[in-house]
């Protein structure tokens, strides 16, 4: 299984800014092993982002995006003590689902 | 299992067994609307992605900015990216590489209440023009910047 | 801010216009900001998290966590505790580094062979390593507290006098020692800057900022990987995890960087 | 792999024995010292690909250089490590100093070679740009040497000056004792080709440099 998000969400103003690290190889399906073989493609393909179960982002990824990637974005509303949710899914169907509470 | 996983999703498709699905921990609710535009991630030129994208062409624009978005990067591995539009009812933000294998890195859907700009990383092959491509109220603008990506030390 | 951004924005113009006139003024003012741009956000988080569970979680034939490994400052302080590393431990009889450190507590609290717990010290796509991990998350709690290694025994002594030797050792087909790269103020490889590891300020900066995520591997790379790697790149044999030449050498560095705030896992190219 | 880590530890064992009477002892010689860092060097590498053990064995000059350095280097030891070196460069036999600039340009950026986890079928590099600038259109150059651009075009595009750079690229030793800059012949980490077309980078009036 894949490992935890780190998210943090931080109220300014009327503001709130989320930033997400994601554990995940994001491996292109261009490179090739030791042995000459390539390594086929792995990596996130949508991400979404919830607050009070509305969608405050989504995003699809195709493999250019990173190693371990980085994600940052605002939305108005939010207040300290909601619930801030980030999914993703992978290209294999692995997913991942995290949350932070808004500070 | 990720085969099985997908033949029963071709097979099926009905509510009752998404229902099943998601009750064995499989799908969550609201995963399997998730869609993916396979198309628009194996364009080679703007004018092929703005299309896989359900647009025309794309114009010109001054109003979308690349924020603390180097000039050179260090490393192709990891190219920090920032993309700010100012367009009225901005509605996605997609990020294109001109010289990557496949263009498109990605799609951001910006929905009203959050602001139009998001910040992630790339990676990049080679120095090459990036495009910020976005989307406000069904039509298309870009903005492009040069990303150079530079060697490393010893042993490079 | 919005100022900041128009400028930013000329600067490219005038390199889409004649790349290859953009000056090096320009270029390490670049490159200064690219590594600006990627402090915030760091994937070494991911690293301590990780590695905050493997020091809380049983494992080992022992099932035993590692909350009561001593790493200096009394069993389970962790606080500070890489900061005065390394040093000299008694139970051991010998001086250590963190790295080697923990080898022995997974070998006597956990249980571990002393080759499983030194297996896999650098991890790779689909084969973590816990070493990695661990080492994230010992160092981040000693973030912001200086670097004070003491010298105060004769093991300790020693351990640096051949530290500093192994620093000025030339040798290989092409004749490097670590002095090579690392002996003058100013010197860059590439683009990269190199810290001057025989005077204070280079010392002080290059050792109290490792590990470090490694943004061209995407992994978190430890201390022992960074004389590993380097000692590869010198094209000499390949230097082993914890061994007494990499103990020796780290207490050289290290002591050189007394008083440094300690200020990582941090993030490098 | 389990006997090497046996041996470090034996050696790490018995480094902190001979150090437990240290205090009684007088402080070791500085010669001392440096057999002794040889002695557990050897205990903590180990062989790997192309580059085996015997790498830790020093030549004359490295010893002397690793002896002298952080300190000054006797003008008798300078000259002494100058002449030995001197005497080893092999100056091509059909005064052929300058090859292709364009071969150059490529050696020059590559940083491959001898490296444990370099294919030693593969041609090396010389890695020039990691220490030296060479022409305008590298920004990404270091500044460990000195700066190369308008090598020939400064010093003239005279024979005497091809031999000289041929030489110092053959052996630095030769002409600046304890210089940081590999032996590119003397080493065997260049073939004559190789250095020839490296010459040609500097000296050839059409090479990038001395634009």
């Amino acid at each position: 299984m894949a490992d935890p998000m780190k998210i943090r969400a931080n109220l300014a103003g009327d503001t709130t800014e989320v930033k997400v690290l994601m554990s995940h190889e994001m491996e292109t399906g261009q490179r090739k092993d030791a042995q000459g073989k390539v390594i086929p493609a792995w990596f996130i393909q949508n991400v979404t982002a919830t607050w009070n179960g509305k969608t405050v982002l989504s995003a699809e990824w195709g493999p250019a995006i990173a190693k371990n990637p980085f994600l940052s974005f605002r939305f108005k509303g939010g207040a300290r003590g909601d619930k801030v949710q980030v999914n993703w899914v992978d290209n294999r169907g692995d997913k991942r689902s995290d949350e932070a509470t808004i500070a | 299992m990720d085969a099985g996983r997908r033949d029963v999703l071709k097979a099926g498709g009905g509510t009752a067994l998404l229902t099943l699905l998601a009750a064995a921990g499989w799908l969550k609710p609201g995963e399997a609307q998730a869609a993916w535009n396979a198309a628009a991630f194996e364009t080679h030129s703007l004018d092929a992605t703005v299309k896989a994208l359900g647009g025309g062409s794309a114009a010109a624009s001054k109003d979308i900015a690349f924020v603390s978005t180097p000039d050179i990067a260090e490393n192709g591995a990891v190219v920090p990216i920032g993309i700010s539009s100012s367009i009225p009812k901005t509605e996605s933000i997609a990020i294109l590489v001109e010289k990557n294998p496949n263009m498109l890195a990605a799609v951001f859907d910006i929905p009203p209440g959050t602001e139009p700009a998001v910040t992630t990383r790339i990676k990049m092959g080679q120095s090459s023009n990036v495009y910020a491509l976005v989307k406000a109220d069904g039509k298309f603008h870009v903005a492009s910047k040069e990303i150079k990506v530079t060697l490393g030390g010893c042993g490079g | 801010m919005r100022q900041r951004i128009r400028a930013a924005v000329a600067v490219a113009g005038f390199a889409c216009a004649v790349p290859l006139a953009l000056a090096q003024g320009s270029a390490t003012e670049e490159i200064e900001k690219y590594r600006q741009a990627l402090q915030d956000g760091n994937p070494a988080d991911l690293w301590e998290m990780r590695g905050e569970g493997l020091w809380r979680t049983p494992a080992g034939p022992k099932k035993a966590t590692l909350e009561q490994c001593d790493l200096g400052k009394g069993p389970g302080v962790v606080k500070g505790a890489y900061a005065e590393l390394p040093r000299y431990f008694a139970d051991a009889g010998r001086v250590m580094d963190l790295e080697t450190r923990l080898v022995w507590c997974r070998v006597t609290l956990q249980g571990l062979s002393e080759a499983d717990a030194k297996k896999n010290p650098y991890g790779s796509s689909n084969r973590k390593s816990d070493n990695e991990a661990l080492v994230a998350y010992v160092t981040s709690q000693s973030r912001g507290i200086p670097m004070n290694v003491r010298l105060d025994n004769p093991q300790m002594k020693e351990a640096f006098a051949l530290g500093e030797k192994i620093f000025y050792f030339r040798g290989g087909p092409h004749d490097f020692a670590c002095a090579t790269c690392h002996g003058e103020d100013g010197k860059r490889i590439r683009l990269q800057d190199l810290p001057n590891l025989t005077a204070k300020a280079g010392a002080q900066k290059g050792y109290s900022t490792w590990p470090a995520y490694r943004v061209s591997q995407g992994e978190l790379r430890t201390f022992q990987w960074r004389l590993n790697d380097c000692f590869r790149q010198q094209r000499f044999p390949e230097l082993e995890f914890a061994s007494p030449a990499s103990i020796a050498l780290t207490t050289f560095l290290a002591y050189n960087a007394n008083g440094a705030p300690f200020d990582a896992p941090a993030i490098k190219r | 792999m389990n006997k090497s880590i046996r041996i470090a530890l034996a050696s790490g064992l018995a480094a902190a024995a001979v150090v437990g009477c240290a205090s009684m002892e007088p402080k070791p010689s500085d010669a001392e010292t440096s057999a002794k860092a040889l002695q557990v060097m050897k205990a903590s590498f180990k062989e790997h690909g192309q580059a085996k053990l015997d790498r830790l064995n020093q030549d004359e000059t490295q010893a002397l250089c690793s002896q002298y350095a952080g300190k000054e280097l006797p003008r008798s030891v300078a000259e002494k490590i100058e002449k030995s070196n001197l005497a080893t460069i092999k100056y091509p036999a059909d005064g052929k100093y300058v090859g292709d600039w364009k071969s150059g340009e490529k050696i020059a950026q590559l940083g491959q070679g001898g490296q444990y986890s370099d294919d030693p079928k593969k041609p090396s590099g010389a890695n020039c740009y990691a220490c030296h600038e060479l022409s305008k259109a590298e920004i990404s150059y270091g500044t460990i040497g000195p700066s190369l651009w308008h090598f020939g075009k400064l010093r003239g595009y005279t024979d005497e000056m091809r031999r000289y750079a041929w030489g110092k690229v053959w052996n630095s030793e030769a002409f600046n004792a304890c210089t940081n800059m590999p032996r590119f012949g003397h080493n065997g980490i260049l073939t004559e080709q190789q250095v020839r077309d490296v010459v040609a980078l500097l000296m050839d009036p059409a090479s990038p440099v001395n634009q």
